[in-house]
């Protein structure tokens, strides 16, 4: 019975808003689908501790293996392992090849870092126009393999003819020593910036812009920043810094495991899951969030604004926001699924 | 006078290789002396510079101590979820830092009074503080409440243009500085790491003595951990784990220097790392190649002091003289 | 060996890895049931504990002759990204192997260039070339993972994935070293020196032994160990160049060879100890993941069961030792 | 005549402090020669020279007429000298055997040759049976007494082909007995063609096993002369050694005895070392405590200061009672013990003498809120040095670079700037030329006009010539108890191996 079958859940990492929701996401899928006998565990990074992770599940021969890859090559042969085993692996947020997983749900990163970028260089040359060159800084991310995609889609957008004048005057990669921080590079580059021309920052994910906006929101607010990943603290940082922190790509954790598990369950009863799944994210301006901060309390439903902004990666809780900004007459920025 | 030289040999050596450096990311980089930057410098040692002077007090005593990086891991999450309930900054900080106080007290419990080996004892009291500190968290990034208590002001406040960290730092150098190398109560230190029998002998409370350098050294650390947590912004698990390397790096760069683990050379071993890290940032260069230069530096670093301890140190050295 | 033959109580303390390493199969085996004792998942085990037990066999001597070696992790890094790049060369894998061993070398002989030529305090020394190591493994490919290219079909790749009576071959393997290891130890004279030296370097220098030699060997030892860990761990885990993959080991490898202190000679790191240490890990790894726990839940452990063994061992030395004029602080 | 061993013309300097200025030493075969000078005169880097410890500076070595390169400790073993360094070096942890075959396992001498620990076993017995030691060599060391491991050194310079052994003060922590068993020992190796090189300052000893002597002065050698007919005058040697002649080892006792009791100790017992213990020592006299190694002595001077165990018994100082805590707490109260081993309690590596001499009593010189005035400082500790002639440039100087007896000075500087009104000298005078030896002895009669001394030794001629009242300890219980003018250095010693109790009172 669905009571006594085991489920496993291999999280490369539980850290941050994205590890938390993961783990939340299939406690909750869980839950809906009666599992109680299931297990997360998380190997910090690891692709060592997860590989042997993986092995003890194996053992235990769960009716599904969920998995975010802590590092997509480094944990293959152990993903090909369980599915030699006979054990159906579902992968979350990472793709890993040559391994025969039942289903694969991603998230665009290359779209990602395409969005935040275009929309970065729009607000600038709308503000410094498009013939004086403007200043960027970008802080990136390559150590990951599934994260670099995002620098890949910004570095795309400004080999547009149309961006011939944002000029990236400083680059930095994420220091897996860290010896160097996201805030102690921004120091430096503000530093060099005695002309105080540094106009707009890319950072591949939020924490690197929340570490650039303790430093100048209030000295330097004309920087502006976008990020990517989303989450209650990214919408509060928006909040509070409006003209400064200005876009984030939200990705939409929620509805990689809550698929995931629902794709364990039909395919368990012999039903045909994709293969591939390209979750939605979206694009989330300050002005967005501002507006629904404004009507924080307004309920559409069961819900108020901002616990459908919480919840923002739960399918339909988009068109719900769209549903109460409308009602209060702000049809300004109605939130698109845009990624 | 020939003794005075020799004696200060090392430290010129060192000020002109510190110079060296100075000068090439001058060059490279003409913003590099500008006063934002050396503020900037000053900002990022900072932490550094305060976590490796408690580890001063640990090498001083001829110990060691593997927990401190991991125990104020565990500090910085207490005090983001203090004020992630809404505590007001100051009494969470207050909170961190007594945990950071109280691990090292058990750092210096077992090393000091149940006379447990140093190294793998704070490995596992380390652990113990850095997997509870994950436990508790969930190692989520704890962030609620941090913008409206304002929590960054404790790394950004500018005080006649220099941020609170520095002036922390700077209390802190000169405290250290007074407690270890010119108060009565340092020379304890000093004692207990030269010869623990004729130190207790000479009337020197060796227990207390350990016991207390390893508690400064989990509450310094835990400061430094604080000023991270508020510089990033967040409550992270993982703040102190890159602190182990940069501070043995600082402390054994001033022993090599000044030949006993001391203030100022702790300070000096830190800031010559970091000018290496904020020179490359500012010109662009990944971590991995400034790591580079960093190792070869630290190299040269201990290679230019033992141009006159060699000469001083005779047993070995005539030894090889013989053989070649 | 010499001075814990002393009296029966202590024999048997120096089997009390073995013991919790039982404790923790009995333990683990009753709260996992057949999941944990099946012969796949203790394959597992072994699998793992005999590849972080060749990565830390030389660091084991560097940490039994009182000296220290932090560079080990980031030496096996740049080795699995110097045989990564090799391999994607097209270099013959056996040849790329060969060169990544080479490096692995040659960072020992830096480290013991200085440790012993110039007289470098050994902790700030490998502090030092394991910041070389980790640079030149980010540097190799722009500090990115690099993905082996058919891999598959190297002969030593398969060979790594095969068993001999069942038995993982990185387990028989690490048995072989092991085994080899333990008469080193036990039975020449480097065995012999590295002890004494841990004890008093004084006296064996005194006694005209080319004490630079011998931690020479041990610092060689090491980081040769550390390469071929990172090409073991390329093989069989990762499939790719990892630039990072040191953080992975720095601090699971001191735990394993510091537990394995506990075994054997009481209190210093040996061979033997190490290895039931790696078992044990492993065992820990594989059955608190049964039972869902993270890796946090393990990192408490660990840390509990290497303060405990401490204190065992530690309360066990002093009582062998005559009590005699011990002063009161002590 | 020839010589076997000829070093000529050996020059020696530490970072410009000349150590060794041109001193030569010659050696014939088969005799004993002993080295002779006082503190900081050379004599041990000479040997330390010559068995390859440390490198030469200029001059040359000749063994049988030959010229030799001994670059190492291992070349000299080749060239067939040995030595026994004062504080013989040992791995704790290994057996007896293994350490006097350590470096020397046998076998090709590549690092994976094996060690046969049966064979050594066995060699080491048979080595044992040659000679007149009776010694358990399959002991670890660390259970092993200091006399046992010196005898271990010993071995391990006879285990190899030896034609030269060097002895570096080795009867400095022998008891008398185990002295002339070594003496009777050394006979027998002259006999058998070895030449003994043997440093010493208990000039004694010279005329009993030595056939010549050299002496050395300031890095030189001032004469090599031969000692005909088992005597040698030792003022003669003493002005040798000093340029000037030594008036009297000792100084004259006080008039009569102090009135004032200062310190006094009834019944103290340490469980297993000594029992029921009591003495009175007076303001203005000095009390001698006499035992042999292992009779307990060591431990006692601990328990007074309150260092080591659970001791029970009453400890009174100027009639108010002390509490045994810590030795903190004994400096506190005006009580202090000049410890007898300088290497590992004596002294603290690596740091100045300034430093040592003022860690005992950091209040006197602190400034405002706890500040060190390094000034005063600089100046109490080179008063001191200047008071016991410490031989040093400056007070800056690391006490473990001065030589040993200078070492054994700082120590008692240290003492004395405890200003105690009670202290105890444990062997103040280990390994301490006969110049500052008097020198030391004028020092503890001058601090017993003021305060109550107690010096404990293993030296009955110490104690006899310094004490004005002496007690000897048997195995941790009094066996005598009299007045120095009284008894004789025999009573004392029968009594030191003797059972018979004295009571006290
Ligand atoms: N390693 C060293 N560094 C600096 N000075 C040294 C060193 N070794 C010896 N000296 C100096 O050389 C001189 C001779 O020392 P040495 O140890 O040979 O004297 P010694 O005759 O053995 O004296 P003692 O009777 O006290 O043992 C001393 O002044 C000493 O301070
Ligand atoms: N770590 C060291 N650094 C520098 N010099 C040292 C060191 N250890 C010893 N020495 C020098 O070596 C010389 C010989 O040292 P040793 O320990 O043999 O003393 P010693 O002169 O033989 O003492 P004693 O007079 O008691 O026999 C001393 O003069 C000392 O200055
Ligand atoms: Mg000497
Ligand atoms: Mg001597």
């Amino acid at each position: 019975s669905a009571e006594d079958d085991f489920y496993a859940v291999s999280l490369g990492w539980a850290e941050n808003a994205s590890g938390q929701r993961q783990k939340t996401g299939f406690t909750e899928s869980f839950e809906k689908f009666g599992v109680t006998n299931f297990s997360i565990v998380d190997a910090n990074y690891d692709p060592v501790r997860q590989t042997e992770q993986i092995c003890a599940f194996i053992a235990k021969g769960p009716k599904a293996l969920f998995i975010t890859p802590s590092d997509p090559t480094g944990i293959a042969e152990a993903v090909k392992e369980a599915v030699d085993a006979g054990i159906p692996v579902y992968l979350s947020d990472g793709f890993v090849s040559g391994a025969d997983a039942v289903s694969t749900v991603l998230f665009d990163n290359y779209a990602c870092g395409k969005t935040t970028m275009t929309y970065l260089c729009d607000r600038l040359q709308e503000k410094y126009g498009a013939a004086e060159p403007i200043k960027i800084g970008m802080i990136m991310l390559p150590s990951n393999e599934s994260w670099h995609q995002r620098d890949l889609g910004a570095e795309d957008v400004l080999s547009q003819e149309k961006y011939q004048n944002i000029e990236v005057a400083y680059t930095w990669s994420w220091d897996s020593t860290g010896a160097v921080t996201p805030s102690s590079t921004i120091s430096t580059w503000l530093a060099a910036d005695t002309a105080k021309e540094l106009r707009g920052v890319w950072c591949a994910w939020d924490g690197a812009a929340f570490e650039g906006l303790v430093l100048t929101g209030e000295t330097r607010p004309e920087i502006m920043y976008t990020g990517c990943d989303g989450g209650e603290e990214c919408w509060n940082y928006m909040i509070n810094y409006p003209d400064s922190f200005v876009m984030s790509a939200g990705e939409n954790i929620y509805s990689m495991p809550r698929s995931l598990v629902q794709y364990a369950m039909s395919y368990n009863e012999g039903k045909t899951v994709p293969r591939l799944v390209l979750v939605e994210g979206y694009a989330v301006t300050s002005k967005m969030i501002g507006e629904v901060n404004s009507i924080r309390d307004y309920k559409v439903g069961d819900k108020t604004a901002w616990e459908l902004l919480l919840d923002y990666d739960l399918p339909g809780n988009v068109d719900l926001l769209n549903q109460a900004l409308t009602e209060n007459g702000l049809t300004d920025n109605l939130w698109i699924p845009s990624i | 006078m020939k003794r005075y030289l020799s004696d200060r040999l090392p430290v010129v050596l060192f000020a002109l290789l510190f110079l060296a450096v100075v000068v090439t990311f001058q060059c490279l980089q003409p913003t590099f002396l500008s006063s934002a930057n050396i503020v900037n410098m000053m900002q990022s040692v900072s932490t550094t510079v305060i976590a490796a002077i408690g580890l001063t007090f640990v090498i001083a005593i001829g110990r060691s101590d593997i927990s401190f990086y991991m125990s104020c891991c565990f500090c910085g999450v207490l005090m983001a979820w203090l004020v992630s309930l809404g505590w007001h900054p100051v009494p969470a900080i207050l909170c961190g830092v007594a945990a950071g106080a109280a691990w090292g007290s058990v750092s210096g419990f077992a090393v000091g009074k149940l006379k447990l080996p140093d190294i793998i004892t704070t490995i596992a009291i380390g652990s113990i503080a850095f997997g509870l500190g994950y436990l508790f968290s969930d190692g989520a990034f704890i962030m609620q409440n941090f913008i409206e208590a304002k929590t960054h002001y404790l790394s950004q406040y500018l005080v006649l243009g220099i941020p609170l960290p520095v002036y922390v730092m700077a209390a802190v150098m000169v405290l250290s500085y007074y407690l270890l190398e010119r108060s009565r109560f340092g020379r304890a230190f000093y004692a207990v790491g030269a010869t623990e029998k004729a130190a207790y002998l000479s009337g020197v409370n060796v227990n207390r003595t350990i016991v207390l350098a390893y508690v400064i050294c989990g509450t310094l650390a835990s400061v430094a951990a604080l000023i991270m947590t508020a510089r990033q912004g967040y409550g992270n698990v993982k703040i102190g784990m890159n602190l182990l390397m940069p501070c043995f790096t600082a402390v054994y760069i001033g022993m090599s220097v000044f030949k006993r683990p001391c203030v100022v050379g702790t300070a000096l071993g830190a800031l010559l790392v970091t000018a290496i890290a904020t020179g490359f940032t500012s010109i662009n260069i990944p971590f991995y190649v400034s790591n580079l230069v960093t190792g070869f530096v630290l190299i040269l670093a201990i290679l230019l002091s033992k141009v006159v301890v060699r000469e001083k140190q005779p047993r070995m050295a005539a030894k090889e003289a013989g053989r070649t | 060996m010499k001075g814990t033959r002393i009296s029966g109580r202590l024999i048997r303390m120096e089997y009390a890895l073995l013991m919790v390493l039982l404790l923790v199969f009995l333990l683990f085996s009753l709260l996992c049931g057949q999941a944990f004792y099946q012969v796949y998942n203790l394959m597992n085990i072994l699998k793992a504990a005999g590849s972080i037990a060749i990565l830390v066999l030389g660091l084991t001597w560097v940490i039994g002759a009182n000296e220290m070696d932090a560079s080990f992790p980031e030496v096996a890094s740049c080795a699995s990204m110097v045989f990564a790049l090799l391999l994607n060369g097209k270099t013959d894998p056996m040849l790329a192997a060969g060169a990544s061993l080479l490096v692995g070398v040659g960072f020992g002989c830096l480290t013991s260039l200085l440790v012993v030529r110039f007289r470098f305090h050994s902790l700030i020394t490998t502090i030092a070339t394991s910041t070389i190591a980790g640079a030149i493994a980010n540097i190799l490919y722009n500090g990115s993972v690099l993905s082996i290219k058919g891999l598959n079909s190297a002969a030593l790749y398969k060979f790594f994935g095969r068993t001999v009576l069942g038995f993982p071959i990185v387990f028989v393997i690490a048995i072989g070293l092991y085994a080899a290891a333990f008469l080193v130890q036990e039975k020449t004279r480097f065995g012999h020196y590295v002890y004494a030296l841990a004890e008093n370097r004084q006296a064996v220098t005194e006694a005209g032994v080319k004490s630079g030699r011998v931690l020479t060997a041990a610092f060689v030892l090491s980081s040769f160990f550390a390469a071929f860990g990172g090409i073991v761990y390329v093989l069989t885990v990762y499939k790719s160049g990892q630039p990072s993959m040191g953080s992975s080991f720095f601090l699971n490898g001191f735990t394993i060879v510091f537990l394995g202190a506990m075994a054997l000679r009481l209190g210093k790191a040996n061979v033997v100890g190490t290895f039931i240490g790696a078992l044990v890990l492993s065992a820990l790894t594989s059955g608190l993941t049964m039972l869902g726990s993270g890796f946090a839940v393990g990192q408490v452990i660990k840390g509990l069961l290497l303060i405990m063994g401490v204190a065992v061992v530690t309360a066990y030395r002093r009582k062998i030792v005559p009590k005699g004029s011990k002063m009161k602080y002590e | 005549m020839s010589y076997i061993l000829e070093m000529r013309g050996i020059r020696k300097s530490f970072g410009g402090l000349a150590a060794l200025d041109g001193a030569d030493l010659c050696v014939a075969a088969g005799e004993a020669h002993a080295l002779l000078g006082i503190n900081g005169a050379g004599k041990s880097t000479m040997i330390k020279i010559l068995s390859g410890v440390y490198g030469r500076d200029a001059g040359e070595i000749r063994l049988r007429g030959e010229p030799v390169q001994i670059a190492s400790p291992k070349d000299a073993l080749a060239c067939g000298i040995s030595a026994v360094y004062q504080d013989p070096q040992m791995v704790e942890s290994y057996t007896g055997y293994e350490n006097i075959y350590l470096g020397n396992e046998g076998g090709r001498e590549r690092m994976l040759a094996g060690v046969n620990r049966r064979r050594l076993r066995t060699m080491a017995r048979e080595l044992v049976a040659r000679y007149p030691f009776d010694i358990d060599v399959e002991k670890p060391v660390y259970l092993m007494s200091s006399v046992e491991r010196e005898i271990i050194a010993i071995l391990r310079a006879l285990s190899k082909e030896c034609r030269v052994l060097v002895l570096d003060e080795p009867t400095s922590i022998l008891t008398e007995k185990e002295r002339h068993t070594l003496f009777a020992f050394i006979h027998t190796l002259k006999q058998s063609g070895v030449s003994i090189i043997y440093i010493t300052h208990h000039l004694d000893e010279v005329a009993q096993v030595c056939d010549s002597f050299s002496v050395f002065r300031n890095g030189r050698s001032v004469c090599r002369e031969a000692i005909s007919g088992g005597a040698v005058d030792c003022g003669h040697i003493a002005e040798l050694m000093l340029g000037e002649r030594l008036s009297q080892l000792y100084p004259p006792r006080a008039g009569q005895p102090g009135r004032r009791v200062c310190l006094c100790a009834e019944g103290l017992t340490l469980d297993g070392r000594f029992e029921n213990i009591a003495f009175e020592a007076r303001c203005g006299e000095v009390l001698g405590i006499f035992g042999l190694v292992g009779s307990g002595i060591d431990e006692l001077s601990k328990v007074l200061v309150g260092a080591i165990g659970e001791s029970s018994g009453t400890l009174s100082k100027g009639g108010q009672p002390l509490k045994l805590a810590s030795p903190a707490a004994a400096i506190r109260s005006g009580l202090y013990l000049v410890p007898g081993n300088r290497k590992t309690e004596g002294f603290l590596h690596n740091l100045s003498i300034a430093f040592n001499v003022t860690v005992v009593r950091l209040d006197k010189v602190v400034r405002r809120l706890g500040i060190v005035d390094r000034r005063l400082e600089t100046s109490a500790a080179a008063a001191l040095t200047e008071k016991l002639s410490i031989v040093t440039p400056t007070v800056q100087k690391k006490v473990n670079e001065l030589s040993g007896g200078n070492q054994q000075k700082v120590v008692i500087a240290k003492g004395l700037f405890a200003e105690a009104d009670a202290y105890i000298f444990c062997d103040p005078t280990v390994g301490v030329d006969v110049g500052a030896k008097s020198g030391i002895y004028e020092m503890i009669r001058t601090l017993a006009a003021k305060a109550a001394v107690v010096i404990i030794s293993s030296e009955p001629e110490e104690v006899l010539g310094n004490a004005d009242r002496v007690m000897v300890i048997y195995q941790g219980r009094v066996t005598l108890r009299k007045d120095a003018t009284d008894t004789t250095l025999k009573e004392m010693l029968v009594h030191a191996i003797a059972r018979e109790e004295v009571r006290a009172g």
